[in-house]
């Protein structure tokens, strides 16, 4: 089975320590195995390459070259690590030279040709893994359609990510149809949810948000499922919900995936009321 | 002073000249034609074509005692013969390689794009290939006094 | 040992004011190989001329060189005048005094040094002149045209009408090409099939033109005057002489409940497997599509044969390949639309709605699958807000292509008219980058589409599409505004680029033309030779070339026709003289004189030793492509490729003399 | 009105973000397609002009620079492969460097408040860096039911995880983005 070096970037220690530990818990299940990188840090987000490319550069690199040391293929759960941490990786793989040296500068190292970088979802889709999901008999799930979101820092830009079709990705669609689920044609899987301006522009987002969630709701999805800790936390608490109306649960593909596996919800850091089976208005045979 | 000067006078650097008959010739022609003044140390040879322009004929040239070896033709893309002047560009920058890496001088060679319109261009290329010559003689000469 | 005779020009006093003639003529008259030196004032005058002719006789000269202007300006003259007096033209060499000299020097003593020693160098590249003759070549008169678009209907009814026999091959049953395809055309908005169709007509009526439809051209050899082409005719399995058009076939044939998208309706209605392409088709008669036949796929139907009241169905028949000479071909093959598939932002083909501007052509017109009548295809419901995106594909180096494809802008002006003449409830809106409307009456014409048809241009392009309910959410922008713009359309018709035929390379690798960066067909020069292709004898006309509307593809069409009557019209055609050669003795068969030359002007072959009685392989070149260049001979390290007029001697010794020659001693008199 | 006279920022800006601004052919994708469009008040096709026609000041100033997500829309379906993206941080560094950053928009002072925890610990720890964002925008009290109810779910850790390689990021940070004045 295929072993990785695993970056969990900061998100997935604090406020999504559900995807961290969903994320281990379903590798285990399915063999893939994860070695932490030591001593990572954090990739800078927006934060640092709105700084500049220089910080941008060098942070994303020290992590890239931490896993090339290792001589293992990184794999970050969280969108935005892994568009940062690709992103480096594609400058020290074929970068301009002073470029490179600037990061060798900086890091106070040698730099080298770096290892793969993959997003989570990309270790899913590994053909053995793949075959091995394929071949599980799933739990029923208690919804039978979700809305994949997949957001902004995993297809874009499609020259840096090489992430699947940028327009209409169906990397997550596939793995949530191996669950058994039924997944949405909708057209915001990859719209902007407004992530980076959570904290300072929080009026701004909701606007982005509403959006996304009544795309989604029109669409008919019970759940949204996302790869990107910045957009499940986003989408989950800036999601205004009116009178009388339950709000859209927002869960990781871990999470789903976990749960299809048959883990426990509590161990996939799944909120309880989740696992009760709804059966939708009018709808026969709705709830498995 | 005034010795080295008369010598110089005397030995006028010689520059052979390859003209591509479309572009650079006509281009030469042009600035005849505007009564442009520049130095008469030129010696033309026309050829159809940059791309008719063996490197020995250069070599050859500096061998025999050029002072200086100007190649010319039509601008990239412009050849009479459609690719003419792109053989002629990949086998003179190869040349040039060879010459710098040899050691001849840079003021002893020059590669040019000149069209039929840039006459006072012609001019100038001239012009700035003399100065250079004298420039450079004049300090060899400085330095055996 | 040649006699050269050497007259030295004083072009009045624009050479004798800074050169000072007689010295020159007197250091002159002790070269070598001189036997003869003089000096005239005008030397191109008619005394001048009569003086060299005569000078010629009195001293048995072999070699004349003329110092007076540029050769540009009197080459010919001197060697028409030699001529005359029974030498060799090409043994005629003029040295440049004026332009090159006393023109640009105001040092007299220094023009006059340059002026000798620019004659030396003449003298002593004359000496190895050789004579030369141009090979009279016959012409076949007889002319091929590849594309049976408007471009090359136009241009094989203008040589026909010259008097010239034309076979017009066009790979698709039918011709009229893509204009065939349309409702009405900008600007006039007349009638396509109105303005086509009589042309078609004339077409297959030409007594001078001989129509191959379902033909290819797979091969062409030769040269100008004398090409020789393979012609595929693909069998029809139908018998053209025969056949009357009258459609019973197609009527019955089983294999429409098949669903075989019309490829003229750009797919949006189907077609039998036995089937004209148009109703107007031209022949009219049908071609089995053996890949959708039930017979020829399962052996069980012949109803069309059945049916066929004069029994002009044929199963049998075979592919026919016909041998032909021509002495010009013209290339009219025109130009495809772009899948704009690649715009997943636009919804990447998953959105019926989402159409191209030749499909909404097919849609509006009266002899299209709707009959003319507007209907979003997803429902064949009328569309009430219709959505024009410009620039799909084109001025897009990120997905598309670089340049403009020059007509969108203007269909796109039509179509919206069109619908706004049509429906004018319905809303229009237009997003554009910029308004390339250069022909005549074109600016005219979207200005009335403005103002008089109420059509909606937004400046911005479009960077979402995305259904909601049944409509399309279009969200573009408005730059001018400095806002975004969303539009709720029924339809949305993309402006998608044109760009070269599907095949345009191997057309043009079998015909040896070349290709832009984009694929499109090269001309020989972009504003002097627009229609003539470098290799000569081949003629492009039509949007092959670059996108065209309708007026610029016939224009085309009617020069390159013109050029190929001009040719058609000599009974003969005289080859470059100053061409390479190749030594086979020397030629050590390295091949990369093959591989450079631009005009494909050298072959290998190999070559028997007569001596040595040994086969080798050598280079040799036909004299009659050969254009000159000389690059073959700078290539070739054995010097066995030579260019006449231009051989490797006679630039060594042009330098040698550049370089050793003192004019200072040799006008002051000391001999060489 | 806009003066025209030579201006090194459209230079400044292709160096720092590797675009060629003058590629752009003002089509307006960008604009059409940002999700922030309707909050900027410059629109990302007009930055880009901007930068053509050296107008260092508005953009240096703008709010605009600062309500980009970088969700990069712009740079994936710009027909020129100018990526809007790309210049905006570009135009980020400098307007900090030139202490011209717009901070009603708060964006300034989060990215810092966010980087200056990462250089401290190596990781960004988020309460902290939410913490000194409030502290400098005296926006004390939004969101502050949402915070805790994070906190209740043990999201928002008291506790910063520190690398032992700290030098090295807080250098890179320090070195690299210059003196922040912000
Ligand atoms: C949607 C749309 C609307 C337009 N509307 C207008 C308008 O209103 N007014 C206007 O002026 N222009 C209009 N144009 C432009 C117009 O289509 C062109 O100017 C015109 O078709 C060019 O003619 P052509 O003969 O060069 O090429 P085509 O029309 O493309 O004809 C080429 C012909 O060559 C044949 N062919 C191709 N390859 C081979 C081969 N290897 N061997 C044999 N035959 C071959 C093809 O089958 C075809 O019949 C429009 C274009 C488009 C896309
Ligand atoms: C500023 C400018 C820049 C341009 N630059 C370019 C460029 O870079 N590239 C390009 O492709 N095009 C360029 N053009 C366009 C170009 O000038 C035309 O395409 C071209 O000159 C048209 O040639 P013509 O022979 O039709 O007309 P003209 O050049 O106008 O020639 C007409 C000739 O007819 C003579 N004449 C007029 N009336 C009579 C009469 N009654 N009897 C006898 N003789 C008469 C005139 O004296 C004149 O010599 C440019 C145009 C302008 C104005
Ligand atoms: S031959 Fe040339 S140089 Fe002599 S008179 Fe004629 S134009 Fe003048
Ligand atoms: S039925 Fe026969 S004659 Fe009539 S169109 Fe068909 S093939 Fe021709
Ligand atoms: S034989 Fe073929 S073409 Fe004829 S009717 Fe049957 S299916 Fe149609
Ligand atoms: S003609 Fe108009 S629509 Fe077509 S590519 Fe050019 S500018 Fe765009
Ligand atoms: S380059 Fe010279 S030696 Fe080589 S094949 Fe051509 S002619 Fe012969
Ligand atoms: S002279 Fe030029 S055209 Fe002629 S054979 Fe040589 S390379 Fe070809
Ligand atoms: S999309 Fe690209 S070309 Fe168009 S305006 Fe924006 S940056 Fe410029
Ligand atoms: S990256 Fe910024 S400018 Fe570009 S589309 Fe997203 S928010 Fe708009």
């Amino acid at each position: 089975m295929p072993a990785y070096s695993y970056f969990p970037g900061c998100s997935l220690s604090g406020t999504s320590k559900e995807y961290g530990a969903s994320t281990v818990e379903v590798c285990r299940a399915l063999g893939i195995e994860l070695t932490e990188l030591e001593d990572w840090n954090c990739c800078g987000a927006t934060s640092g390459h709105s700084a500049s490319r220089e910080v941008a550069d060098a942070l994303g690199a020290r992590n890239v070259l931490l896993a090339t040391d290792m001589g293992l293929d990184l794999v970050a759960p969280c969108a935005a690590c892994y568009n940062r941490t690709k992103r480096a990786a594609n400058v020290l793989a074929e970068g301009d030279a002073a470029r490179k040296q600037r990061i060798a500068e900086l890091l106070g190292r040698p730099v080298r040709e770096p290892v793969r970088v993959l997003h989570l979802l990309e270790v899913f889709s590994h053909e053995e893994v793949a075959e091995r999901l394929g071949g599980r008999a799933m739990q029923p799930l208690p919804v039978s359609k979700v809305a994949a979101y997949y957001g902004c820092l995993l297809v874009r830009p499609p020259k840096e990510t090489g992430f699947d079709d940028p327009e209409n990705p169906q990397t997550m669609d596939r793995l949530l149809r191996l669950c058994g689920l039924e997944t949405c044609d909708w057209y915001f899987k990859n719209e902007c949810c407004g992530a980076s301006h959570s904290i300072p522009q929080s009026s701004v987002v909701l606007t982005l948000v509403d959006r996304i969630i009544r795309n989604a709701r029109a669409a008919g999805a019970e759940w949204i499922v996302t790869a990107c800790p910045l957009c499940q936390v986003n989408l989950d608490t800036r999601q205004q919900v009116a009178l009388g109306e339950e709000p859209l649960p927002v869960l990781y593909i871990t999470q789903v995936l976990g749960l299809a596996l048959g883990l426990s919800p509590k161990s996939l850091g799944v909120p309880e009321q989740l696992m009760i089976p709804r059966v939708p208005a009018g709808a026969a045979g709705g709830g498995r | 002073m005034e010795a080295v000067q008369a010598q110089h006078e005397d030995k006028r650097p010689k520059i052979v000249a390859f003209l591509c008959n479309w572009c650079s010739y006509a281009g030469a022609d042009l600035a005849g034609s505007g009564r442009m003044d520049y130095p008469a140390n030129l010696r033309v040879i026309r050829v159809p074509c940059s791309g008719r322009v063996d490197p020995l004929f250069v070599l050859k040239a500096l061998e025999q005692g050029a002072d200086a070896v100007l190649v010319s033709g039509c601008h990239p893309g412009d050849c009479h013969y459609a690719k003419g002047n792109y053989y002629a560009r990949r086998r003179l920058t190869a040349l040039l390689e060879l010459l710098e890496f040899t050691g001849v001088p840079p003021h002893k060679y020059r590669f040019e794009w000149v069209s039929a319109s840039e006459g006072k261009e012609f001019a100038q290329v001239i012009r700035e290939m003399v100065e250079a010559l004298n420039a450079a003689e004049q300090k060899a000469a400085m330095a055996h006094v | 040992m040649a006699r050269i005779g050497v007259f030295v020009c004083h072009c009045g006093t624009n050479i004798a004011k800074n050169v000072d003639v007689s010295r020159v003529v007197a250091a002159v008259g002790r070269l070598p190989n001189v036997v003869h030196a003089t000096e005239y004032k005008y030397m191109c005058s008619e005394p001048g001329q009569q003086m060299i002719r005569q000078a010629m006789e009195e001293h048995k000269l072999d070699r004349v060189v003329v110092a007076a202007c540029s050769p540009h300006l009197h080459e010919r003259t001197f060697r028409a005048c030699a001529s005359q007096a029974g030498l060799n033209p090409y043994l005629v060499e003029m040295c440049n005094i004026r332009e090159q000299c006393s023109w640009c020097h105001k040092d007299p003593e220094r023009a006059t040094q340059r002026a000798y020693e620019q004659i030396a160098m003449t003298v002593a590249k004359a000496y190895y002149d050789q004579p030369l003759t141009q090979n009279r070549l016959p012409v076949e008169r007889r002319a091929l045209v590849i594309g049976g678009g408007i471009a090359g209907i136009q241009a094989a009814l203008d040589i026909a009408d010259a008097g010239h026999p034309v076979v017009l091959v066009e790979r698709s049953p039918s011709i009229g090409g893509r204009m065939a395809q349309f409702d009405k055309t900008f600007p006039t908005l007349d009638c396509s099939a109105c303005i086509l169709t009589p042309k078609m007509v004339d077409v297959a009526a030409h007594p001078n033109i001989t129509l191959r439809t379902y033909a290819e051209v797979e091969e062409l050899n030769g040269f100008v005057g004398n090409f020789e082409a393979k012609i595929r005719l693909k069998a029809r399995s139908v018998r053209l002489e025969e056949c009357k058009g009258c459609g019973e076939c197609w009527e019955r044939c089983p294999a429409k409940r098949q669903n075989i998208p019309s490829e003229f309706d750009a797919g949006l209605s189907t077609r039998a497997a036995i089937y004209t392409p148009f109703p107007q088709a031209v022949p009219n008669v049908p071609v089995i599509d053996r890949e959708h036949c039930l017979y020829f796929q399962t052996g069980k139907c012949g109803v069309c044969a059945k049916r066929c009241p004069v029994g002009c169905i044929d199963f049998e028949m075979q592919d026919e390949i016909l041998t032909e000479r021509f002495g010009a071909v013209v290339v009219a093959t025109g130009f495809d639309v772009m899948d704009p598939r690649v715009y997943g932002e636009y919804g990447g083909g998953q959105y019926a709605n989402v159409i191209t501007g030749l499909e909404f052509e097919r849609l509006m017109n009266a002899s299209g699958p709707t009959g003319g009548h507007l209907v979003r295809p997803s429902d064949h419901k009328e569309p009430k807000t219709v959505v024009f995106v410009q620039c799909v594909g084109s001025r897009d180096q990120d997905k598309g292509h670089e340049y403009c494809s020059r007509v969108c802008c203007m269909y796109t002006a039509k179509h919206a008219t069109l619908l706004k003449d049509k429906m004018p409830d319905a809303e229009a809106y237009v997003f554009y980058i910029d308004i390339r409307a250069t022909g005549k009456n074109y600016e005219e014409f979207i200005l009335r589409a403005q103002r008089d048809y109420g059509v909606r241009y937004l400046r911005g392009r479009v960077s979402r599409i995305y259904p909601e309910g049944d409509r399309l959410i279009v969200r573009g922008a408005d730059s001018l505004a400095g806002e975004q713009i969303e539009v709720a359309a029924d339809l949305v018709v993309l402006a998608a680029a044109a760009e070269p035929r599907a095949g345009a390379r191997e057309v043009a690798q079998m015909l040896g033309i070349g290709q832009d960066k984009d694929g499109f067909f090269s001309e020989a020069h972009p504003k002097l030779r627009p229609v003539e292709n470098l290799t000569a004898g081949i003629f492009i006309a039509g949007a092959c070339q670059f996108i065209k509307d309708i007026p610029d593809a016939v224009a085309s069409a009617s020069a390159a026709a013109a050029k190929v009557a001009g040719l058609l019209a000599k009974d003969h055609l005289l080859s470059e003289a100053q061409v390479a050669s190749v030594d086979p003795v020397a030629c050590r068969g390295c091949l990369q004189c093959v591989r450079i030359c631009p005009f494909s002007a050298i072959e290998e072959t190999t070559w028997k030793d007569p001596i040595e009685r040994i086969e080798k392989r050598v280079a040799q070149v036909n004299a009659n492509v050969c254009m000159g260049c000389g690059t073959c001979a700078a290539a070739c390290f054995s010097g066995a490729a030579q260019l006449a007029g231009f051989r490797d001697e006679q630039v060594f010794d042009e330098i040698a003399t550049a370089v050793f020659v003192d004019a200072a001693a040799a006008l002051a008199g000391e001999s060489e | 009105m806009i003066r025209l006279r030579g201006s090194s920022l459209p230079g400044e800006i292709e160096a720092l973000s590797g675009q060629r601004v003058f590629d752009c052919n003002q089509c307006a994708k960008c604009t059409a397609g940002c999700p922030m469009s309707f909050a900027m008040d410059i629109q990302p096709n007009q930055m880009i002009r901007l930068v053509q026609l050296g107008q260092a000041d508005r953009l240096l100033r703008s709010k605009a620079i600062w309500l980009c997500s970088s969700c990069e829309t712009c740079a994936a379906r710009c027909p020129m492969s100018v990526s809007v993206a790309e210049v905006v941080d570009a135009l980020r560094q400098l307007s900090r460097e030139r202490g011209m950053a717009d901070r009603s928009t708060g964006a300034p002072q989060f990215h810092q408040a966010f980087l200056d925890s990462v250089a401290r610990h190596g990781r960004a720890h988020e309460l902290e860096a939410i913490g000194v964002y409030k502290a400098k925008t005296r926006r004390f009290f939004d969101d502050i039911g949402l915070g805790i109810r994070m906190f209740r779910q043990g999201k928002l850790s008291l506790l910063p995880h520190r690398i032992q390689d700290r030098d090295v990021i807080r250098r890179i940070i320090r070195q690299s983005s210059g003196s922040s004045k912000t």
